[in-house]
């Protein structure tokens, strides 16, 4: 019954969606605001990338929202999951190779983390995308070694400052300019690291941000105990 | 000259600003009450670290600054909407908060709802205390989230902004109803979650669909550019997509399987929050919908038919619910269905009736939920409950005939008001609508009458709820709700017209568009 | 007849990924298959946002990045998305956090026995008989409520494995 | 051209999310997940986002992955090898981790 029932609801979604998509535009949208974006963001932004210079800069807020999410969310997860007992098994550690390529892999991995956040207005990436990476690294060394873990208070601290860091850029230009986060520093030109005002210093705190959260996040996932066998 | 800005008070700074920049700073400081939750819930872990009475303290502070702040920018700007862009990027661009009557009014009480009903205030046993300090700062930090993107729910001009913060109030009320350990809590928070999630995927392909024909995110535009591009069948849709995936929080009908289970599992706070406010804000983006880009009278009589459903599904299973805090919850599908049957109505009348109900829905029914605390039991076990604690039994019948509408109180009026204006309609939807609420207030009359019957009698020895210590709060906000409705009640003409002036403002679409582009923008087409 | 090209064979693509998800978040009941399949219903949204601002013969919004003059695609969609994959992970993430909480407790994944362990639980918490209890064919009717998860897991460990 | 490799890429992706809710170990499923969000990030390319295609690359298929592997180790549900190889019988989703029937 359940299932007819799900069935029925599913074909109508199929072909709700199949009915519109014959009516759309699809490939030649009307772009409104687009347009506008394209005309104008590289010049009064002095982005190269016309998605960051938005995604930082014209809808920020949006940004600070989705960082909010992210944070919700980990607090969440770190308010369900509760600590971990004292005699709970580890994993076992993962062997040579993953120690050795783990080892090997986490300077590279930060590395190119960093650059994928301070380069975010030039080249594709930006502040989340670095701070996936930066994660990345710091969880491949705790996969490869378990017993290695992660200073949650250090990164509350980091994940907290960065936070306040964003807002406090926004507090800071609401009381300079009068709006909230308005890009505020001196442009520079366009294609050179120091462009963009205050959009690379806001890269730099998702990605710091983003980091902190979703290593704490991992490990506190990888940190719950191992299913008793 | 120094100015008396909210924004003084955090720096210590004395600005010298000149005057005219003054309407714009106070106009502009209506996003602290949206960011500064969110700052304090950045803070709140490392800061219990440092000091944790300071962290304990933190929300509540920071929520009475946002209720200042608020009131203050009423205050000052004067009753004619304003809007603020953030980033001084211009309308169509940048991010806008529209603040109208509503529009405030809401936020206003969101930040006072959320400190009335602040999971910190005053509950904390001897014996919970070492729990609950582990819990504390992050439980926190999750109430200021949900504040904060209430808060933007309700200022927030750009549908895509909106989206982010139901979003957001999604995630925080997540880990609200699963912050005490309790395994079916989680368990009904996994359905919430899935429900919850789906009901955002089919919004955001409404929003793609919505995107694609207009081209732009801003509402005010989108108010502009819907009559030649968003009439017929695709806007229906998008309008159907929307609907289904913002009317999951506020508990219309075909998403709702979540509510009864959240609400008998969370602790009776966060259901209240989430029954009073969280669901009334969701409305309010829906309704904001539907007068600005879906104008065509088959998006509210969509609205109407959800809203019917909603009424009967909701009264018939409170009706037949055995344990108190289910009955609430689908007595609050039912309400939230009379709220959307009330905003589906055309024009100012229908608008009234809306924001009436919803505001006599958000203050009842988070008292109500705010008595659940104690008798959070199976219906035959109240028996006896009104000799335990006689106030609080007073003040439940004092809610129940509110809700049900009879003469002297609030909830009588808001229903003549949505009958009157159902029979205005006169359309055949419009009154079987009507005999819909007679029916439902019929059903809600019998249920509400035995849950107040049980509690005036004889306590049964071996069944009888063992009581829990009244919380002193949670009976102070009752009384103080209680005296919210008896105040309303007796001065029930000039809230009315209050609320007729500030339902015109929402009605009027053209001043939404002027507001929100102050000179007339170039045609670009 | 519609036309052939790359926009209608995403968009395809897309109500194809919202549909399977779709679907398999009601008949699943296994909650893990659910959170895969809800991943996927979140892709095809996705997919569908993207492609609303793409435009034939336009390339990608980087000032410099192809030959001058050249149109570009709409970027505003693009951000929006960047910001609902986001979204979509913290929520993911969430929901796994709780998922192995809930394994912990009660030793199982299926829908349809935690629901009936949680309205058992509630009722016995309220005082009241469970749905259905006495109605209910033999199979169906509430497991009783797990009063304590460490005993539950000292005493009867878990289930099917390795089935 | 173009449409030729997307409708490949599409087709790859949808059979893969009907792989998603049809095999019967979890570990595929995860996989099949990944090759989705390959699919997509590829998809993204072609629709001129690339950095979309960059996100999903990296969430879609990297951190979910990682996410969805380290909750299959904890739920216990982390086996390459369930005896009968990797199934295509549809999952009746009645049995608990396992994903077999039970009754």
């Amino acid at each position: 019954m359940r299932n007819i029932a799900s069935l029925v609801f599913s074909a109508g979604l199929l072909f709700l969606l199949l009915v519109i998509g014959a009516e759309l535009a699809l490939g030649y949208p009307d772009m409104r605001v687009g347009a506008e974006y394209l005309r104008i963001a590289g010049p009064e932004l002095g982005a190269a990338n016309i998605v960051t210079a938005i995604l930082a800069g014209y809808r920020g807020f949006d940004t600070l929202g989705e960082l909010s999410i992210l944070f919700a969310a980990a607090t969440a997860a770190s308010l369900v999951l509760g600590h971990r007992r004292a005699d709970a098994r580890r994993d076992p550690p993962g062997g040579l190779v993953l120690s050795a390529g783990a080892d090997l892999l986490f300077p590279l991995l930060l590395v190119v983390g960093i650059f994928v956040v301070v380069h975010g207005h030039l080249t594709p990436g930006g502040g989340f995308q670095g701070g996936v990476i930066l994660a990345a690294a710091f969880f491949v060394a705790l996969l490869a070694n378990p017993a290695r873990t992660l200073n949650h208070a250090l990164l509350g601290w980091i994940e907290g400052l960065a936070g306040a860091a964003f807002i406090l850029i926004g507090l800071w230009t609401l009381v300079e300019d009068g709006h909230f986060l308005t890009p505020l520093l001196p442009l520079g030109t366009m294609g050179e690291l120091v462009s963009a005002g205050t959009l690379p210093l806001l890269s730099v705190a998702i990605g710091l941000k983003v980091g902190a959260e979703l290593a704490g996040l991992l490990a506190h996932l990888a940190d719950t105990e191992a299913p008793d066998r | 000259m120094t100015l008396e800005l909210p924004v003084d008070l955090l720096f210590g700074l004395n600005l010298d600003l000149n005057l005219d920049l003054t309407r714009v700073m106070t106009a502009n400081a209506i996003v602290l009450p949206v960011v500064l939750p969110l700052l304090a819930a950045f803070l709140m872990q490392p800061l219990a670290q440092v000091s944790r009475l300071l962290a304990r303290l933190l929300g509540p502070l920071v929520l009475t600054l946002g209720a200042w702040i608020i009131l203050n920018t009423w205050l000052e700007v004067g009753p004619a909407p304003f809007s603020v862009a953030i980033g001084g990027f211009a309308a169509p661009l940048g991010i806008v908060f529209y603040a109208d009557q509503l529009a405030l009014l809401f936020a206003l009480a969101v930040q006072v709802f959320t400190l009335l009903f602040w999971p910190g205030l005053g509950v904390v046993a001897k014996a919970e205390a070492a729990a609950d300090r582990q819990r504390a700062p992050r439980r926190d930090a999750l109430a200021l989230l949900l504040a904060s993107a209430a808060t933007g729910l309700a200022l927030s001009g750009d549908l895509f902004n909106i989206f982010v913060f139901y979003e957001l109030a999604a995630v925080a009320s997540f880990g609200l109803v699963c912050a005490d350990d309790s395994g079916r809590a989680r368990i009904a928070t996994l359905r919430y979650l899935f429900i919850s999630a789906f009901g955002s995927v089919l919004a955001l392909v409404g929003i793609a669909i919505l995107y694609l024909q207009t081209g732009t995110l801003n509402l005010a535009q989108l108010a502009q550019v819907a009559p030649e591009t968003l009439q017929g069948p695709i806007g229906l849709a998008a309008f159907a997509l929307l609907l289904i995936g913002f009317g999951v929080k506020a508990e219309l009908f075909p998403l709702n399987a979540w509510v009864p289970e959240v609400y008998a599992t969370a602790p009776a706070r966060v259901s209240a929050l989430l029954a009073g406010l969280i669901s009334k804000l969701a409305i309010l983006v829906i309704v904001r919908l539907l007068i600005l880009v879906f104008q065509q009278p088959e998006a509210s009589q969509l609205l109407l038919v959800l809203g019917v459903l909603g009424v009967l599904t909701g009264e018939f299973s409170a009706w037949r619910a055995q344990d108190f805090p289910r009955l609430l919850a689908f007595s609050s599908i039912g309400q939230l269905g009379l709220v959307a049957i009330a905003f589906s109505i055309d024009g100012t009348t229908g608008l009234l009736a809306g924001t009436a109900v919803a505001l006599h829905h958000l203050i009842v029914k988070s008292a109500l939920f705010g008595l659940a605390n104690r008798w959070s039991g199976g219906l035959d076990a109240l028996a006896g409950a009104a000799k335990g604690a006689p106030r609080a039994a007073g003040l439940f019948v004092l809610f129940a005939l509110s809700l049900i509408g009879v003469p002297p109180l609030w909830g009588f009026w808001i229903k003549l008001l949505i009958m009157v204006g159902l029979v205005q309609g006169g359309a055949p939807l419009d009154l079987l609508a009507l005999g819909a609420i007679l029916l439902a207030t019929a059903v809600e009359a019998h249920y509400l009458f035995r849950v107040a019957l049980r509690l005036y009698q004889p306590p049964v020895p071996d069944r009888a709820l063992r009581l829990a210590p009244p919380a002193r709060w949670d009976t102070g906000v009752a009384y103080l709700l209680g005296a919210c409705l008896v105040v309303i009640s007796v001065a029930i003409t000039p809230t009315t017209e209050a609320l007729r002036v500030l339902a015109q403002q929402t009605g009027d679409v053209l001043l939404y568009i002027d507001t929100v582009f102050p000179q007339p923008l170039a045609d670009k087409e | 007849m519609i036309p052939w090209s790359l926009e209608t064979v995403s968009y395809a693509g897309a109500i194809g990924l919202v549909v399977i998800g779709g679907l398999g978040l009601v008949i699943c009941n296994h909650l893990f298959r659910m959170l895969l399949a809800l991943a996927m219903a979140e892709s095809g949204a996705n997919l569908l946002l993207v492609l609303t601002g793409f435009r034939d013969g336009a390339i990608a919004p980087i000032i410099g990045y192809g030959p001058a003059g050249a149109p570009l695609v709409d970027p505003l969609p693009q951000v929006l998305v960047l910001t609902a994959i986001v979204i979509g992970v913290g929520v993911q993430a969430l929901a796994v956090a709780v998922l192995v909480r809930v394994y912990r407790s009660y030793g199982t994944l299926d829908m349809r026995d935690l629901r009936r362990r949680m309205e058992g639980e509630i009722a016995a918490a309220a005082g009241i008989a469970a749905p259905g209890s006495a109605q209910a064919p033999l199979g169906q009717r509430p497991l009783p409520p797990v009063p304590d998860y460490e005993l539950v897991r000292r005493s009867a460990p878990v289930r099917e494995r390795g089935a | 051209m173009l449409t030729s490799i997307a409708l490949v890429i599409v087709v790859v992706m949808l059979v893969a999310a009907v792989l998603v809710l049809t095999l019967r170990s979890f570990v595929a499923a995860v996989a099949a997940t990944a090759v989705v969000g390959l699919a997509l990030s590829v998809l993204y390319v072609l629709l001129q986002a690339p950095d979309v295609a960059m996100t999903e690359a990296a969430v879609g298929a990297g951190l979910s992955g990682v996410i969805l592997a380290l909750a299959l180790r904890r739920l216990g549900l982390w086996q390459l090898d369930d005896g009968e190889g990797v199934g295509l019988k549809p999952h009746s989703g009645r049995a608990g981790p396992g994903g077999d029937a039970d009754a």
